[in-house]
């Protein structure tokens, strides 16, 4: 079992869900962040002072899926939130220890559906 | 002074007062209906109607709607305003008028025009547009005027005006990225925040006394108290008929249609606030609130986008208002009466002015675009005009702020130069 | 028309403006001390009062308080208004005085009550209950009027009634889920927004002008000037001693009681703002601050919810108000002249009124309750019923809405049959 | 009682209703303005000057400024007021005044005051100081009246004092922690909220036409009509060059600078409103405009936090208006008719209330800083005024309060004691 | 040393805040989240158009506590934010390398209290 | 690859994040966030009720680096976010699995600038 921390933009998030429900990824968290990377700064004023913009509005969807759904996952994440332009963001991979259903109680069943 | 010019001055000075808090109701209400990317935007360009529409209808337009006649058609030279009323507060409260039709156009706009762009339409539109078909009905020696138009406070001069030039526009400019779908289905864009917009529908619905009762601009009007009443009346019917057409429409009491179906019945009402019966004006509003809702699909249908119904409150409301004079005038309506020759004339009138306000906004339109361009690039689009066109987003909780530079101040320096490649780059890239 | 009717036209209008716009402040007042999950509600029913209230007082309602009377109980028929002033004017402003008394309602049951059921109330009030009870006083023949009860702007039949409505209201709905433990202690639901509630007290001051200065119906009134001082400092005195209680009892000056404070102040002055001293004005504020503290806790310990204090300002201090009159009367008061006589009158008018409001309201909850229903499902609450019952959130900033899908316009279709099955669904499971 | 008299009244009652609204303008360009953290509390001092300015105003000032004059330099005893006019009126109108002179304070001291420090600056300037400066140019007999000085509605005896205690106390209490670098650059602190701070100046505009027309004090003034169509050209004007020298000096049109460009326009015609004519008003406003651009920057270079803009807008522009009268004035201007007098007069007034506020505030505040102390601990500063001194933060979105205990009523308790421990422990480590 | 997600309804997190403290676990950070798994979609309408909802609010609970104090934080979770109905959320489980606590500069010694 | 959460007060943001880039360390994500461990609970009052404000706001910063970087970055958060009071914060570190460049669908090549 695996988790994906995705950061995209905001305004892929609609159509990166859209994917992941076409290959039955049914659960996620979404997380409204900022973040920096190699996306230039933007400028404001405010009063007669610039300022830098050093943080650009991101969303970070959090994904846990069995190893089989890795790569699709990831592929279908990529393939809606590129643009091409610096600031489309990242995905990293973890390592999950256990899942529980709180609903249940027990060992989580609903990852990828396993169940279906 | 005498009495009566005093009190018509203090009537008119209030009125007039209200009239221009107004703007702070569109302010308000366009704010809380845009995205929050681009709340500082509709706001700003309420202020640039405020600043640059009436400093040029002052020093042009004025004279162009109220100076002498010229072939019936257009106004020039000095002011003639009502015989027992100061002059400054007759100009004042115009002002007030001609930066409320220009303020029509702002919402169906947002999110996507140039500042720039925007501050040329507003000024040539409080400078020429407004007051030339305002003449035609207002104006000593207006050729609709002449005809019997009636258009007490401005269902045509002001509302189908701005709703037709406003649509041209919308049209011109197209619709926000990703509203629309290929398919033509509409993607749902969230208003950032109801309860400003409601705030601005109540300064609209309150200053609207002001706008009606305001326009006797004469205190001793016998028909002044009835005009408030069916301004009031009007309004509470259109909010009631769009809850109740929403709630079996939508199965929901949708309160952003709520808001516009007060606001369509206020529209309504205008034209007729001083001719009709209360009970007709409560059919007036009943039918604009019920009417803004199918309204608001229509203008849906023809992928003209419009975010805060602007179209369909003012430019559609607006036809229909100047129409109920026609058949519920107490003297010469339709339905009052069974005179039909009013009904005609008003048809006539407001498609003139409609025609007016939409062909002469397409003229700006195409112009801006081969000029000076009309719309922002995709990217600023994406990042939100707040901070692109006015430097700071609406709502800052987080203290994510860097250490600032001050900008020198008496020269424009190299640092600037470079912010504004880096803002290009940034854009661009 | 002559220059009087003129005069008394103007300052009706413009003074029942101020009236109506302080639905505005009760609408964001209400938005700001509610949780963010019911804004929208909130402010959904105000316009409620303003379009339904409103309709029904105007075409009911307002014969039942000043028509012809009967028995001195009741008035039918035509409205008979003062005759020197435009009966189109008396009526707008009547209508701004029924429904602020059924908006004060509105925020006691805030957060749980169903919309359709606030409608119904409404109704019944701006119909029937607010113009029967108000007709006792104000009516021509009234039968507390007669006793010489003095009720000026209304302590007693506005908010003597709508705050023991409140009260009654609250207590057939019950509190909001989780409000209360069940040792009694409280849990504090966190007001959403308090610069939004603050802009709504600045707007209901500001309007209390209009609210007690135009119950003079006459701009020649003598006492005009001291009317609309006295109601400022009751006001700033309210305040005043709202803050240093609340520094004294809380170690800390609470905004949300600094605000009930200033309404206290207006709510207690209302009844005598034209009967009393401007040093009584400032003791009736003062000692109305301090009480709306106190009738806050009580409130609690009756464990009735009343999410934004409508009970505390509004029943409370209309009943002081109205008393205090008795007290400090510039003529027949207790305190300043000996005389107990009205001080028992205004004991009387007080208590007939508030129990009646209390009774019919208990009857209207309990009737609804087996009908209707008047209190959304518990998963309602859970998910506020912005969304559930008007379709959308206060405030949306992440754009997170999917494709929309065009309600057919024309006729109700499947997709809604589907989408209540859905809700209820979401709701049930 | 006569037209004249009820006419003069309810313009006076009214135009003080907008007058004391503005404070609801104060409250939400503030508390747009600072950082989310602090919103209640500026909120909060706007109520304190409501409350406890008002009422200290009332029960001293207006006795100092309008009482029988004493040396030429201060009043005592009965108010005198306009002979037409309702007293109680008349009374209503100053006290909208004095508080405009001390919320102007409010602002520049914001986020970091503490709350009890300003309520003794409130009722020491509403109490003394604004009452005596005024006194000199507004009471029978003040020296500067006697002078010539021209300040039709405050510029000088206001904005002037205001802007300069203002800077005083910003001086005296410091900037905000973090604010400027070592190096004096200074660092940006987001402004919360924009529309509500746009909310704000709509109000305050608003406003601002009961302020200067309202100051005929007399409905029958022949110049009301030009006050008020000069008062908003000014503002138009203000608004408009602001937007022009922010887009010239920043690329961007600045949210902020427009507002306080066209609050600018607005605090400099307030002296010559009555004196000039309209194109005067214009490039008033104007120059006014890009005036408060440069003083912002000028207020920085001096390392003095201003958060709202208090200094550049009223302090500086309040300087420029009066002079402005000096060089406008319609029958003793120098610019209109070559006389020097009256600009020479002008300069003296505003600078010898420019000095008094100054050195007055500068006393408070050290005064203040030596007793109760002036300035919040670096702790509370971090956490925020708002649930330091409220208890309560503005924006509560999450439900995040656990189980409350409620404070037992009637006595001070222990659970007091122990909080107030806490709060002192949580802050000192 | 482990680190536990915990994504809850909102209405929940009084409730299982209280019941941690209860079990002397006395350090977590809570971050607000939207969520989508098996609770279905609410419909929105605006201006005429239905809208799926397809986001619920939810809040994220992030606990670091030592090995011992898994399972007897978990099921504290549970038992508080249990009430049987789709959407009562997922607990995941991370394994964590290192700790720091910023006030000392040092390895982080407060999990569970591990000083007490 | 490893993974730095670091819970750190709102005022120290942006001194943490200039510390940063003094450091080379340029990708970064922030949330915000609420949180709850050795400081001392807030008390608020409203309408004569006490209550307690048991979380405090804390922003969580999410980094990505290499190995190498792990250590100097950790020592960076700290010196620029310690105050010595409590609520200073915690730093946990995770193992990052794998991590992709959504911008260019590859192996994400930007961690620490690898390709400078
Ligand atoms: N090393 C990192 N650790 C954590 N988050 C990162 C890291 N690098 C980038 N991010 C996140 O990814 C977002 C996009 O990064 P950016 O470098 O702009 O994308 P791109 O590489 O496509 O240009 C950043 O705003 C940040 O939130
Ligand atoms: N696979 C997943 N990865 C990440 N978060 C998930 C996942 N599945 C569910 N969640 C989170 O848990 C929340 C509740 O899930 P849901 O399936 O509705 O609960 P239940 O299984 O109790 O019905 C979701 O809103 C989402 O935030
Ligand atoms: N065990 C934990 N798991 C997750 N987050 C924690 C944990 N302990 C503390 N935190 C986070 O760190 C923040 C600061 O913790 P605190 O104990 O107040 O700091 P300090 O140890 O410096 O006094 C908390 O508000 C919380 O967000």
């Amino acid at each position: 079992m695996k988790r994906i921390d995705a950061i995209i933009r905001p305004e892929k998030l609609q159509a990166v869900i859209k994917e992941l429900r076409q290959i039955n990824v049914s659960g996620f968290t979404v997380i409204p962040a900022q973040g920096r990377g190699q996306q230039k700064d933007l400028h404001g004023v405010y009063r007669g002072h610039t300022y830098d913009i050093n943080l650009h509005s991101k969303i970070k969807l959090e994904i846990v899926v069995s190893n089989d759904f890795l790569q699709p996952t990831i592929q279908a994440i990529i393939g809606a939130a590129q643009t091409g332009r610096m600031g489309d963001g990242k995905i990293f991979v973890y390592d999950v220890e256990e899942a529980y259903n709180i609903r249940t109680g027990l060992v989580d069943e609903t990852i990828d559906e396993l169940n279906r | 002074m005498t009495t009566s010019v005093a009190l018509n001055t203090i009537w008119v000075v209030l009125t007039a007062a209200l009239v221009l808090f107004m703007e702070g109701g569109f302010s308000l209400l366009e704010a809380g209906l845009v995205r929050t990317k681009n709340a500082v935007n509709v706001t700003m360009k309420i202020f640039a109607d405020l600043t640059f529409g009436a400093l040029a209808f002052y020093l042009v337009g004025v004279h162009l709607l109220f100076g002498h006649d010229a072939l019936h058609i257009l106004g020039f030279g000095r002011v003639i305003g009502p015989s027992n009323l100061s002059l400054a507060a007759f100009t004042l409260f115009q002002i007030g008028f001609a930066i409320a039709a220009t303020s029509i156009i702002s919402g169906a706009v947002a999110e996507r025009m140039k500042f720039s762009a925007y501050i040329v339409i507003v000024i040539l539109t409080c400078s020429f547009i407004y007051p030339i078909s305002s003449h035609w009905i207002w104006g000593s020696g207006g050729w609709l005027g002449r005809l019997g138009m009636e258009d007490f406070a401005g269902s045509t001069a002001i509302h189908t005006l701005g709703g037709f030039m406003a649509l041209a526009l919308a049209f011109v400019i197209g619709p926000r990225k990703n509203r629309f779908n290929a398919d033509g289905s509409v993607n749902v864009f969230a208003p950032s925040n109801i309860p400003l917009a409601s705030a601005g529908a109540f300064i609209l619905w309150f200053g609207w006394f002001g706008f009606n009762a305001g326009s006797t601009l004469d205190a001793h009007s016998a028909v002044l108290g009835t005009i408030a009443l069916n301004t009031f009346l009007a309004a509470a019917a259109g909010g009631a008929s769009a809850i109740v057409v929403s709630v079996m429409k939508f199965r929901t009491a949708d309160p952003s249609m709520t808001i516009n179906g007060s606001l369509a019945g206020l529209v309504a009402i205008t034209a007729g606030c001083a001719y009709v019966a209360s009970w007709s004006a409560i059919l007036i509003g009943l039918t604009a609130g019920a009417l803004v809702i199918w309204a608001t699909g229509w203008v849906d249908k023809l992928r003209v986008d419009d975010p805060v119904g602007a179209v369909a409150v003012h430019g559609v409301n607006g036809v229909f208002g100047t129409l109920a004079v026609g058949l519920f005038d107490e003297k010469q309506g339709l339905l009052t009466t069974g005179h039909v020759h009013l009904l005609l004339v008003q048809l006539l009138g407001t498609f003139i002015v409609a025609l007016w306000g939409f062909v002469s906004a397409i003229g700006i339109g195409t112009l801006l675009k081969r000029t000076i361009g009309i719309r922002v690039s995709e990217d600023s689009e994406d990042e939100g005009m707040d901070i692109i066109a006015h430097g700071i987003p609406a709502y800052n909780e987080l203290e994510r702020f860097s250490e600032g530079s001050q900008i020198g101040f008496g020269y424009l320096d190299n640092m600037f130069m470079e912010r504004q490649k880096d803002v290009q780059n940034s854009l661009d890239g």
